[in-house]
C-alpha cells in the first residue's frame, strides 16, 4: 500500500487486463525495439531513482522479489513465495532457486537483507520508511528472508516486494554515499542489461541470457533502446514515423487521431493506480466554510465529475467515490458512494446549512461561524499541469452554479508544495496521487492525524483508530472491515473529493511487434519487464 | 526635398529647403510613403482595436465549452475551430490579443523606466556613471536572458503580470544602449552648449533638448521590444511558465503542445502564431516606417 | 577703447585623455596651455590660429562654459572662477556665444520663437506677453520677419539660422559675445550679410566681441586686434594694421603669407611651413613652433619663450624678440 | 563652334544632369559646358549647392543613382564617355581620370593601409608585378612629400594627420598617370598653412605631369593661385567663363561682381561689406528666365523672363548675362 | 590593443562573476528551501536535516556565499543535481558539446545568409529588394519557434521524409558516417535557428552597410575605377563588418534562448533542453548550473569576437 510524490508519478494496478496482442506473425528471435519517453532516467541508482522513466530502465535492470500482474495483484517474482505469520508478525520471503546477478554472482538472501538496512539506513527513499516497523531480519539460509515487525503490518510483503528493488550486496557495500552514488555501470537481475545511456539521446539495453521469468531464460528480443522526445507532439510524429515502436509514455488523448489514422499503430488503455482529488483545508487558521462538513458535502454533490472526465480527460478516465481506485474493487465498499452530480441538492444542502446571499453580489455568504464572509476560495494547483488546470475551470463553473466562487490560483510546483505540506496556508487544492497499491494502508496514509501527507488538517481520533487498525490488521478480514468502515467515514465528510482515476493511452506499432502485455499504470504500462520479455519482431 | 547633401561640409548654407511645415506633418508625410511602415501602422491599430475591444467581440472563455464540439476544425459557428475542452479557439486569440498587448506594454514601460535613465545619464554625464551603467547594460545584454527568465519566473511564480515585469526587467538593455548612443551625439550638439550658455537649467536640457531630440529612436527600440516581449512570453508559456488563467497567445500555443495536437489539430495553434506574426511584424514595420520616416538627413547627423 | 572688461591670466585648460578602466588619466591634451589675455570693453577681439589650436577652447573658458584646469579671469575685478553657480549664473547673463554650426546649434524641435525666447524663461524675465514681444523685437533686429517665430529652424537657410543664433544671443542683453567662427560654414555672399549684421548690432547695442576665426581675412575685417594662437598657447598679441603690416612672430607671418590672395596678379613671396600641426596631447618641447619655424634656433628647442610687451603695445612670445 | 585642337583633354558639352527625388524630377545642372587643355587648370568656383560637385561626378560617371546626366556629351580625349558601357567607363576612371575630394579624414578607407590603397589601384590598372606596384605605391608617397614614405605605406589611415592623408589622395590621384585630374575642393577641410602646402604640390605636380586639372572650389584667392581659367557656376549653370586675370580683372557677369565684392580681402577695409542680398532659389523653382535674376542688382525686365544664353564679351570672357547681348552671342559649342 | 582586450577581459570577469551571484542569490531566495523540493514529501525531518547539511545551508548567507565560490572555482563544483542525483558538472557537460555544436553551426549560417542579404539590401536600399529581404527577415524573429520547428518536422521529417525526427545522431555510429549522420540531424534545428535570429543579422548589417556605403572612401574607391563588386565587398563589407560583429557576440545571449525551444521540439541533446527538462523536473541546481556554463559560454563568444574585432579595426590594433 503507498503513494507516490506528490508529482506526476503514477503506478500500477490494472482490472481490465489489457490484452496482449499477440496476433498473427511468428515470434522470431531477436530484433531492437525502440520505446519513446520524454525524459531521461533520474539516475540508474534503482535505490533512490523516482520518476517514472527511471523505474522503467532500472525496473527491466533490477529484480523486485514480486511484480505486479495484468489484473494489479502482486506476484511472485525474484520471491518464490511469501508468507506472514506470528498474527502478521513475521514475513517470510523464500526466493527462487539458482537466480544470479548479471556478472555471475548468486543472489542471496543476504542481498534482500542488505538492500533493505541500505534502504533504511540512508532513507534512501520513501519505501525506507517501511522499515521502521522491522525489528530485526534474519537470513537462515540463502535463499530465505525473515523479516520480525514490531507490530501486525499486513502492507509490509507488498510494499517491500513490489517497491524496493533488489541491489547485490557485494557491489554496494562497497559504495561510499549511495544516495549520491551514479552507478553508471549497472549490475542488475533483469532481463535486460544497460549498453549505453546517452543522456538527452538513449538509453540501450541488451537482452541477457538468462532470465529467471523468461520461457527460454531470453526475452526474444536482442535490444530494447529508450529514445527521448521532450515534446510529445515530436514523439508522436517519431511513432507516426516509425522511428519508436512503442511509447512508455502516455499520449494526450487529444493527440490520438493523429496516431490512430497511422496504420499499424495500436492504442491500447491502462489505468493509473492513483487518482485525482480536490482537497480541503479543514484546519484553517481564519474560519472558512472549508471547515464545515456540510460545505463540502455540497461542493461533492455540486461536482461534475461527468464532465470532468469527458471534457477534461476527453474520457481517458474512471470515476472514483473514495480513495480506494475502483481497481481493487474487492475493498471498496459499495454503501460507500460519493453523491451523484445534483445542483439543486447542492443549494439545497447549503441553504439549510444557513449559508445565503445576504449582500446580493451573486455570491452566497458563509454563516458566522465559518466567518460569515462571501464564499470567496482560493483553489491552488500546479500551473504546469494541463490537466488540473482544466479541471480547476470546471470545478469553477460547477462552484459558481451554486453561488460559490472559487478563485484559481495556479502557482509554481515548488510554492504549491511549501504551501500545503509545510504551511498548510491554502483554502482548496487540486492534486493528484501516484499509486496507491496496498488498499489496507492508503486511508491512513492520507487521512491518519500525524500522517505526513493530511495536510488537510483531519483529526478524527476515532477515525485514526479505524485506520490504524485496518493498516496493522492480523487478518485479511479485519482489515477489510475497517477499510469499510473509513470509506464510510469518508463519505460522510470528504476532506477531499476524489474526481477521477486516469487512463494512460499507451501505443504500439503492431505491424512490426507483437507480444504486448498491457500492466497497469504508466509506471509499467507496455514496458513493464514482463511485457518485454514477450515482444517479438513480426 | 533632399537638398542638403553634404552637411558636414563648411560650404553648407544656400541651399535653403523648401518649405515645410512642422517636423511632424513632414513625418508623417514621409511615414506614409513607407509601405511597411504603413502595413505595421495599420496592423497595430487592428490589434489594439481587437484588444480594447475584445468583450464586445466575444465572450471570456471560462470552463469548459461544448462537449460534443472538442477540437473541432474552424466552422461557421467557431471560426477558429475549438481546443480539447471545446471552447473557441476565436475568442481565445481575441482575448489573447489583449493579454499579449498588455504584456508587450508592461514590458516596453519598465524598458523604458529603467533603460533610459541609464542611457540618458550614461550618454549624458559619462565617466564613472558611463562606465558603471553601460557596464551593467552590456552584462545584461550579453547574459543569456532566457534561461534567467526561466528561473525568475520558475521562483517568482506565475501571472501574467508576472511575466510581463520579469520580461520587461531584461528588455532594458537594449534601450539604454540606444538611449546613450543618441545621448552622447546629440550632447556634441551645439544647441547643448548653447542652452548652456543662456542659462537653462540641466534638468531642462536633459530633458528638453537632449530627452526630446532623442525619442524617435527610442520609440523604434520599444516598438522592437514590444514584438520580442510577446514572443518571450510565448516561449515562456511554451515552457510551463505562462499563466494557465488567462489566455494570451502563448497559453493558447501551450494548450496545444501539452496536449500533443499542433500537428493533428492545426487550428489550434495556426491562429495564436498568426497573431503572433501579426503583431510583431506590426511593430517591427511601424518602428522601421519610424525609423526611415526620420529621415536621416533631416536627423541632421 | 579704454576700460577693461575680461581679463584671463596663466589660463589653462587641459583635457584628460581617457586611458584607465576606471577613468583615470595620466596625459592631457592641453588645449589651453598658460595664455593670458585681455578684452577691453567695446573692442573686438580676433582670435585667429589653426584648427585644434584651442581658439574655442579659450572662447568657452572666458565665458566659463568651460572650467580652467587654472589661471585666473577677472571680470570687474572678481575672479569669476571662484563664483559659485548662483553667482556665475548671474554674470552668464552678461556674457553670450554665437555658434559655427547653423544646422545644430538649434533644437530642431523648437520653433524659432521658442528658442529665442528660452533664455528670457531661463531668467524668468519678463511676463509671457512682454517675452513675446521681445522676440518680435529681437527677429525684427536680426532682419527676420515675424513670420519666423513659428517656423522650426530646419526651414531656414544657414544665413538666416545664423541670424536666428544672434537674436537668441542678444535676447539677454549681454556686454560680451564670444562668436565661435560665426561665419566660417557660410557662403562668401551670405558671409557678408552676417558680417554686416555682427558690425550693426555691436554698435547698437554697445557690445564686446571675441571673435574667433581660421579666417584671416574676414578677422582683419571686423577686428580692432587680434590674437594669434598656436598650439594652446597665444603667440603675438597685436593691434590689426600692425599685425598685417608686418607681423613679428614667424608663425603669423607664416600664416599670413599662406593665405591665398584673390588677385592672380599679385605673385608674392610664400612662406611655406613644412610639416602639420603637432598634436596638443605631445607638444614638441620649446617653443612648441620651433620644429616647423624657418627661423628655429638652439634656444627654442629647449625653453618657452616668454610672451614680452613691446613698446608699441604688441604681445609676442618669440625667442627671436628676447 | 570651338576647334577641336588636339590639345583638348576634357570637353564638357551642354550636358544637363537630372535627380528624381520623393518622385519629383528636376535638373541640378544644366546647360554646363567648357573645356580644359592639356596642361591646363580650370577652376570651377560658385557657391555651396551651386552643382560643382554634381559636374564633377558627372563627368567621373560617379553620380548618386538618382541623378543621371540625361543631355549633352563629354568628350575625354576625343570619346564621349556617355556613350560608353559601364565597364568601359568604370576602366577609364583612376586611369584616364582621377579624382581627389574635400575631406581627407574620410575619403581613404580606414580598414587597409594606405599602400594597400594605392597599389590596389596600381595593380587594377597597369600590369606591374606585386612587387613592382609595391614599390611604385612608396615612391607616389614620396613623391608627394610624405616623409618616410617606407613606413607610412604600411600605416593606416587614422595614423596620419588631415595634411598627410591629401598627400595620400593625392598620390593616389596620380599613380596611374591621368590626363586629368579633377580635384573637388581639395583644401577646403585643411588649415591655411597645410592648404599652403597642398597647393604648391599640386603646382609642382601639374608641371611635372603635365597634367590637366579641374579645381573646384568656392574660395576666390585659391582660385587666383591655381587656374589658368575659371568656370562660374550659379545654380547649376556656368554663368562667366574666362581667363584668371581677366576674370578678377574685369569680371563680367552681376553674380561674379557680387562675389567678388562681398568677399573680404586683407588690408582693404571697407566699413561694410557689399552684398548679394536674397538666397539662392530652389532647384524646383527656378526662376523662368535668368536664375540670378532675383537677387541682381542690374536686373531687367527681360532677365525675368528669357533665359540668358551665354554671350562673347569683347574681353573674350564668355558670360550669361543680358547686359552683354549686343556684344557676340556664342553658339553653342 | 591590450588595453582594449583587458578591458573586454575584465568586463567578461565582472559579468561572469554576476552570473555565479544571480545563480547563488537565486537557488538562497527561493521560495521554501532546496529540500522542499527534494522529491517526497514523506521524507523524514531527519533524512530533511542531512540534505541541508549536504548543501551547507546550515550556514549563513555570506559564509554560504565564499563556500559556493569556493567550491566553484576550486573544484567547479556547482553542487548535485536534484533528480538526477549527480554533480551538476557532470549533467552538465555531457550536453553542452551539442549545444555548441548547434550554437556555432547555426551561428556560421546566419552569417553567411545574413551578411550578404544585409550588404543586398543595402545595396538596393528602399527597393523592391529591399522590402522584401526586410520583410522576410522579421517574418523570421515574429514566428513562434516551437510552432516552425514542429511544422518543418512534420513537412520534412514524416510528409517528406528527407530529415530525422528530432536526436542528435543515429546511434551505432561511427567514423565519416558518425559525422555525416550529426550533419543530418543538424539540419532542420540549425535551419530553425537561422530563421529566427537572421533578422538581427541582415538588419543590423543593412544599417551599417547603409552608412558605409555612403561615406567618402567608398566614392574614392569607385573613382579608381574599382568594381562594383570589389567596392561592395571588400571597401564597403569589411568596415560595415566591423559594428556587425559587436552586434553577434552580444547576439549570442539571444541564439542561446532560441536554442533552449529549438531542441527541446527536436529532442536534441544539448543545454537548451537540459533546461526545460529542469524546469519540468524542478532541478534548479541544474538550472543554475545551465545558466552560468550558459552564461560562460556567451561570454567566452564575445571574447572572440572582440579579438576578431580587434583584428579587423586597424584603430585597436595600432593604438
Ligand atoms: N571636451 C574635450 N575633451 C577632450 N579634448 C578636447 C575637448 N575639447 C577640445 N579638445 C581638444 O583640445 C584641442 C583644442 O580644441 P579647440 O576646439 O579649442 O580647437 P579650435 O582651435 O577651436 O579648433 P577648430 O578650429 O577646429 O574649432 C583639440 O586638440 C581638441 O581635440
Ligand atoms: N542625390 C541627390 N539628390 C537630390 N539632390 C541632389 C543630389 N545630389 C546633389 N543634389 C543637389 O544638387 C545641388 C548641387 O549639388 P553639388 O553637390 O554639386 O553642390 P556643390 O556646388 O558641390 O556644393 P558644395 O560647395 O557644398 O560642395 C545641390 O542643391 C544638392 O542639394
Ligand atoms: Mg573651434
Ligand atoms: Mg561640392
Amino acid at each position: 500500500s503507498n503513494t507516490d510524490p506528490v508529482d506526476e508519478e503514477t503506478e500500477p494496478d490494472s482490472e481490465d487486463s489489457g490484452e496482449s496482442e499477440a496476433a498473427a506473425g511468428e515470434p522470431q528471435e531477436g530484433g531492437e525495439l525502440v520505446v519513446g519517453m520524454t525524459a531521461d532516467p533520474d539516475t540508474l541508482n534503482p535505490l533512490v531513482s523516482n520518476t517514472t522513466p527511471g523505474n522503467w530502465i532500472n525496473s527491466s535492470i533490477y529484480p523486485h522479489l514480486m511484480l505486479m500482474n495484468e489484473e494489479g495483484e502482486k506476484v511472485p517474482s525474484l520471491a518464490e513465495s511469501w508468507e506472514t505469520t506470528n498474527e502478521g508478525k513475521t514475513v517470510t520471503f523464500k526466493l527462487r532457486e539458482g537466480v544470479e546477478w548479471q556478472d555471475g554472482t548468486p543472489i542471496t538472501s543476504e542481498d534482500i537483507k542488505f538492500t533493505g538496512e541500505l534502504l533504511h539506513e540512508h532513507q534512501l527513499q520513501w519505501t525506507a520508511a517501511v522499515f521502521d516497523q522491522v525489528e530485526s531480519v534474519e537470513t537462515p539460509d540463502d535463499l530465505t528472508v525473515v523479516y520480525n515487525l514490531k507490530r501486525a503490518y499486513p502492507g509490509f510483503a507488498g510494499t517491500m516486494g513490489y517497491w524496493v528493488r533488489i541491489v547485490p550486496k557485494h557491489i554496494w557495500e562497497d559504495v561510499e554515499d549511495p544516495s549520491n552514488f551514479t552507478n553508471d555501470d549497472p549490475v542488475g537481475a533483469g532481463p535486460f542489461k544497460l549498453v549505453e545511456w546517452k543522456k538527452g539521446q538513449f538509453v540501450e539495453l541488451e537482452t541477457v541470457d538468462n532470465w529467471f521469468a523468461a520461457e527460454d531464460g531470453k526475452p526474444y528480443l536482442d535490444k530494447v533502446t529508450y529514445r527521448i522526445y521532450p515534446d510529445i507532439n515530436t514523439m508522436v510524429l517519431a511513432l507516426q514515423k516509425g522511428d519508436i515502436d512503442v511509447t512508455a509514455q502516455d499520449i494526450p488523448t487529444s493527440a490520438l487521431s493523429q496516431v490512430e489514422s497511422t496504420e499499424g499503430l495500436e492504442v491500447v488503455q491502462t489505468p493509473s493506480l492513483g487518482y485525482a482529488y480536490y482537497s480541503f483545508n479543514l484546519n484553517p487558521d481564519e474560519p472558512s466554510p472549508t471547515e464545515d462538513t456540510n460545505f463540502r458535502l455540497a461542493m461533492a454533490t455540486a461536482t461534475d465529475r461527468e464532465a470532468i472526465i469527458n471534457v477534461g480527460l476527453e474520457g481517458a478516465a474512471m470515476d472514483i467515490d473514495t480513495p480506494i481506485s475502483s481497481i481493487y474493487s474487492e475493498w471498496i465498499n459499495p454503501d460507500a458512494t460519493a453523491p451523484e452530480y445534483n445542483v439543486e441538492e447542492a443549494k439545497s444542502i447549503l441553504e439549510e446549512a444557513g449559508y445565503e446571499d445576504t449582500d446580493g453580489d451573486g455570491t452566497l455568504n458563509a454563516p458566522d461561524e465559518y466567518g460569515g464572509e462571501n464564499v470567496n476560495l482560493e483553489m491552488i494547483y500546479d500551473g504546469a499541469n494541463s490537466f488540473h488546470q482544466k479541471v480547476a475551470k470546471i470545478l469553477e463553473d460547477n462552484a459558481k452554479e451554486i453561488g460559490v466562487t472559487l478563485e484559481l490560483s495556479p502557482v509554481e510546483y515548488n510554492t504549491l508544495s511549501t504551501r500545503i505540506f509545510t504551511e498548510q496556508d491554502f483554502e482548496m487544492h487540486i492534486g493528484k496521487w501516484g499509486a496507491f497499491d496496498e488498499s489496507t494502508e492508503t486511508m491512513h496514509t492520507l487521512l491518519h492525524s500525524e500522517s505526513a501527507l493530511n495536510f488537510m488538517g483531519v483529526n478524527d481520533p476515532e477515525l485514526d483508530k479505524i485506520m490504524e487498525d485496518a493498516k496493522y490488521a492480523t487478518s485479511e478480514d479485519e482489515a477489510k472491515e475497517n477499510v469499510f468502515k473509513a470509506q464510510e467515514w469518508f463519505v460522510n465528510e470528504f476532506p477531499v473529493v476524489p474526481v477521477y482515476v486516469q487512463q494512460f493511452n499507451l501505443v504500439y506499432n503492431s505491424e512490426k511487434f507483437g507480444g504486448f502485455k498491457v500492466y497497469p499504470s504508466d509506471l509499467q504500462g507496455l514496458v513493464d519487464p514482463n511485457s518485454l520479455i514477450n515482444v517479438f519482431q513480426k | 526635398m533632399g537638398q542638403v547633401v553634404h552637411q558636414g561640409s563648411n560650404t553648407n548654407n544656400v541651399a535653403v529647403k523648401k518649405k515645410k511645415g512642422s517636423n511632424l506633418s513632414e513625418f508623417a508625410k514621409n511615414f506614409r510613403r513607407n509601405l511597411l511602415g504603413m502595413i505595421g501602422l495599420f496592423g497595430v491599430i487592428i490589434l489594439l482595436v481587437i484588444g480594447v475591444l475584445a468583450p464586445l467581440i466575444s465572450e471570456f472563455p471560462e470552463g469548459y465549452g461544448d462537449m460534443s464540439m472538442m477540437l473541432q476544425p474552424p466552422t461557421s459557428q467557431y471560426w477558429f475551430g475549438t481546443d480539447s475542452v471545446g471552447l473557441s479557439i476565436f475568442d481565445q486569440v481575441v482575448w489573447g490579443t489583449r493579454v499579449s498587448l498588455y504584456v508587450g506594454f508592461i514590458t516596453a514601460l519598465i524598458a523604458l523606466v529603467i533603460g533610459v535613465p541609464i542611457g540618458l545619464l550614461s550618454g549624458y554625464y559619462g565617466g564613472r556613471i558611463s562606465t558603471v551603467g553601460m557596464g551593467v547594460t552590456d552584462i545584461f545584454l550579453t547574459l543569456p536572458i532566457l534561461p534567467l527568465m526561466i528561473i525568475l519566473a520558475a521562483v517568482i511564480g506565475t501571472g501574467v503580470s508576472n511575466i510581463a515585469v520579469i520580461i520587461g526587467l531584461f528588455s532594458w538593455p537594449s534601450i539604454a544602449r540606444v538611449t546613450r548612443a543618441e545621448t552622447l551625439a546629440i550632447k556634441e550638439k551645439q544647441y547643448i552648449e548653447a542652452a548652456k550658455c543662456i542659462g537653462t537649467p540641466e534638468y531642462k536640457i536633459i530633458f528638453r533638448h537632449v530627452l526630446l531630440n532623442a525619442s524617435p529612436p527610442i520609440l523604434v527600440n520599444i516598438a522592437i521590444i514590444m514584438g520580442i516581449a510577446v514572443i518571450s512570453e510565448a516561449g515562456l508559456s511554451f515552457l510551463g511558465l505562462g499563466d494557465p488563467t488567462t489566455w494570451s497567445w502563448g497559453t493558447i500555443l501551450q494548450n496545444a503542445q501539452a496536449t500533443g495536437v499542433i500537428i493533428n489539430a492545426w487550428w489550434h495553434s495556426l491562429f495564436p502564431s498568426v497573431g503572433i506574426i501579426i503583431l510583431v511584424l506590426s511593430f517591427n514595420f511601424l518602428g522601421m516606417g519610424i525609423n526611415e520616416a526620420l529621415n536621416p538627413k533631416l536627423r541632421e547627423k | 577703447m579704454s576700460e577693461l572688461l575680461l581679463e584671463a591670466k596663466n589660463l589653462r585648460k587641459y583635457f584628460p585623455i581617457k586611458k584607465g578602466f576606471f577613468g583615470r588619466s595620466s596625459s592631457y591634451v592641453k588645449a589651453v596651455d598658460d595664455i593670458s589675455l585681455e578684452v577691453k570693453k567695446g573692442e573686438t577681439l580676433g582670435l585667429v590660429g589653426e584648427s585644434g589650436c584651442g581658439k574655442s577652447t579659450t572662447g568657452r573658458l572666458l565665458i566659463r562654459l568651460l572650467d580652467a584646469t587654472d589661471g585666473e579671469i577677472y571680470y570687474k575685478g572678481d575672479n569669476i572662477l571662484d563664483y559659485r553657480p548662483k553667482e556665475l549664473r548671474k554674470v552668464r547673463q552678461r556674457f553670450q556665444m554665437i555658434f559655427q554650426d547653423p544646422y545644430s546649434s538649434m533644437n530642431p524641435r523648437m520653433t524659432v520663437g521658442d528658442i529665442i525666447e528660452e533664455p528670457l524663461i531661463n531668467f524668468k524675465i519678463n511676463e509671457k506677453v512682454e517675452r513675446k514681444k521681445r522676440v518680435t523685437e529681437l527677429l525684427d533686429v536680426v532682419g527676420l520677419g515675424n513670420h519666423a517665430i513659428n517656423r522650426f529652424p530646419h526651414e531656414f537657410s544657414g544665413g538666416q539660422r545664423q541670424r536666428i543664433g544672434i537674436a537668441r544671443a542678444l535676447a539677454l542683453n549681454p556686454e560680451l559675445i564670444i562668436a565661435d567662427e560665426p561665419v566660417s560654414a557660410l557662403d562668401v555672399s551670405i558671409q557678408s550679410q552676417v558680417l554686416n549684421l555682427l558690425k550693426d548690432i555691436q554698435k547698437e547695442f554697445d557690445l564686446t566681441y571675441v571673435f574667433i576665426s581660421h579666417d584671416l581675412s574676414v578677422v582683419d575685417h571686423l577686428c580692432d586686434r587680434i590674437a594669434v594662437m598656436y598650439l594652446g598657447k597665444i603667440v603675438e598679441v597685436s593691434d590689426k594694421k600692425k599685425l598685417f603690416n608686418d607681423s613679428l612672430h614667424p608663425y603669423s607671418k607664416a600664416l599670413l603669407s599662406a593665405v591665398p590672395n584673390a588677385d592672380p596678379k599679385v605673385k608674392k613671396e610664400r612662406i611655406i611651413l613644412s610639416g602639420d600641426v603637432p598634436s596638443p596631447s605631445n607638444p614638441p618641447k620649446g617653443c612648441a613652433f620651433h620644429p616647423r619655424c624657418p627661423d628655429a634656433m638652439d634656444i627654442c628647442k629647449v625653453s618657452v619663450p616668454e610672451q614680452i610687451e613691446r613698446d608699441d603695445g604688441r604681445l609676442v612670445a618669440c625667442h627671436l624678440y628676447n | 563652334m570651338r576647334d577641336y585642337s588636339q590639345n583638348t583633354v576634357l570637353e564638357v558639352n551642354n550636358i544637363k544632369t537630372k535627380v528624381r527625388s520623393d518622385r519629383e524630377e528636376f535638373s541640378i545642372i544644366e546647360d554646363v559646358s567648357f573645356h580644359i587643355d592639356k596642361g591646363e587648370t580650370v577652376g570651377i568656383v560658385g557657391e555651396s549647392g551651386c552643382g560643382k560637385s554634381i559636374t564633377a561626378l558627372s563627368i567621373m560617371g560617379l553620380l548618386p543613382k538618382n541623378a543621371e546626366v540625361v543631355e549633352g556629351e563629354i568628350n575625354l580625349n576625343g570619346t564621349n564617355l556617355l556613350n560608353l558601357n559601364k565597364d568601359s567607363y568604370r576602366k577609364l576612371r583612376g586611369k584616364d581620370m582621377a579624382m581627389i575630394f574635400q575631406d581627407p579624414m574620410t575619403s581613404l578607407n580606414p580598414v587597409y593601409t594606405v599602400g594597400f590603397q594605392i597599389y590596389e589601384l596600381l595593380k587594377l590598372h597597369s600590369n606591374l608585378s606585386n612587387r613592382a606596384a609595391k614599390e611604385k605605391a612608396i615612391n607616389m608617397l614620396k613623391l608627394v612629400g610624405i616623409p618616410r614614405p617606407d613606413e607610412v605605406v604600411n600605416e593606416y589611415p587614422h595614423q596620419l594627420s588631415g595634411g598627410m592623408r591629401q598627400r595620400v589622395m593625392i598620390a593616389m590621384g596620380l599613380a596611374c598617370d591621368p590626363g586629368l585630374l579633377i580635384a573637388d575642393e581639395p583644401t577646403t577641410a585643411l588649415d591655411v598653412t597645410i592648404q599652403a602646402q597642398i597647393l604648391e604640390l599640386m603646382k609642382k605636380i601639374q608641371f611635372e605631369f603635365e597634367m590637366s586639372i579641374l579645381f573646384i572650389t568656392h574660395d576666390l584667392g585659391v582660385v587666383a593661385e591655381t587656374c589658368d581659367r575659371v568656370v562660374v557656376m550659379y545654380a547649376g549653370q556656368v554663368v562667366e567663363e574666362a581667363e584668371v586675370e581677366t576674370l578678377f580683372a574685369e569680371p563680367k557677369h552681376p553674380y561674379t561682381k557680387g562675389l567678388m565684392a562681398s568677399t573680404p580681402k586683407i588690408g582693404e577695409h571697407k566699413d561694410r561689406l557689399n552684398t548679394i542680398e536674397g538666397t539662392v532659389p530652389q532647384l524646383q523653382e527656378m526662376p523662368k528666365g535668368c536664375r540670378f535674376a532675383d537677387r541682381c542688382p542690374q536686373v531687367m525686365e527681360k532677365c525675368r523672363t528669357q533665359v540668358p544664353p551665354k554671350f562673347n564679351t569683347a574681353s573674350n570672357t564668355k558670360c550669361r548675362c543680358w547686359l552683354y547681348e549686343d556684344e557676340k552671342e556664342v553658339v553653342t559649342i | 590593443m591590450k588595453k582594449f582586450l583587458f578591458s573586454r577581459l575584465l568586463r567578461a570577469s565582472i559579468t561572469i562573476f554576476i552570473a555565479v551571484t544571480i545563480t547563488f542569490l537565486i537557488l538562497r531566495v527561493m521560495p521554501g528551501d532546496p529540500t522542499s523540493m527534494m522529491l517526497d514529501s514523506r521524507m523524514s525531518e531527519a533524512t530533511r536535516q542531512k540534505l541541508l547539511e549536504g548543501f551547507g545551508l546550515d550556514q549563513n548567507l555570506l559564509v554560504q556565499y565564499f563556500i559556493f565560490l569556493k567550491q566553484l572555482f576550486l573544484n567547479f563544483d556547482l553542487g548535485n543535481s536534484f533528480v538526477h542525483r549527480s554533480p551538476v558538472v557532470e549533467v552538465i557537460m555531457s550536453r553542452l558539446p551539442w549545444t555548441l555544436i548547434l550554437m556555432i553551426a547555426s551561428i556560421i549560417i546566419t552569417t553567411l545568409i545574413g551578411i550578404p542579404m544585409g550588404v543586398l539590401a543595402a545595396y538596393r536600399k528602399g527597393s523592391f529588394t529591399d522590402q522584401i529581404i526586410n520583410a522576410f527577415s522579421i517574418f523570421g524573429i515574429a514566428i513562434f519557434l516551437p510552432w516552425l520547428a514542429i511544422s518543418l518536422l512534420y513537412l520534412f521529417g514524416l510528409q517528406i521524409p528527407l530529415f530525422p525526427i528530432g536526436g542528435a545522431v543515429d546511434h551505432n555510429l561511427s567514423g565519416w558516417a558518425y559525422i555525416v549522420s550529426v550533419g543530418h540531424h543538424l539540419i532542420l534545428p540549425v535551419f530553425t535557428l537561422t530563421i529566427i535570429n537572421l533578422a538581427n543579422y541582415v538588419l543590423f548589417m543593412r544599417a551599417s552597410m547603409v552608412d558605409v556605403l555612403s561615406e567618402d572612401y567608398i566614392r574614392t574607391a569607385r573613382a579608381k575605377g574599382l568594381r562594383e563588386r570589389v567596392v561592395v565587398w571588400r571597401h564597403a563589407t569589411r568596415n560595415a563588418m566591423l559594428s556587425t560583429i559587436t552586434m553577434m557576440g552580444l547576439q549570442v545571449g539571444t541564439i542561446v534562448g532560441g536554442a533552449i525551444l529549438t531542441e527541446t521540439v527536436f529532442a536534441y541533446p544539448g543545454l537548451g533542453r537540459l533546461i526545460y527538462e529542469a524546469v519540468q523536473e524542478h532541478d534548479y541546481p541544474v538550472l543554475q548550473g545551465t545558466f552560468l556554463i550558459l552564461a560562460i559560454t556567451v561570454v567566452v563568444v564575445n571574447i572572440i569576437t572582440d579579438v576578431i574585432y580587434t583584428y579587423l579595426d586597424p584603430k585597436i590594433k595600432f593604438n
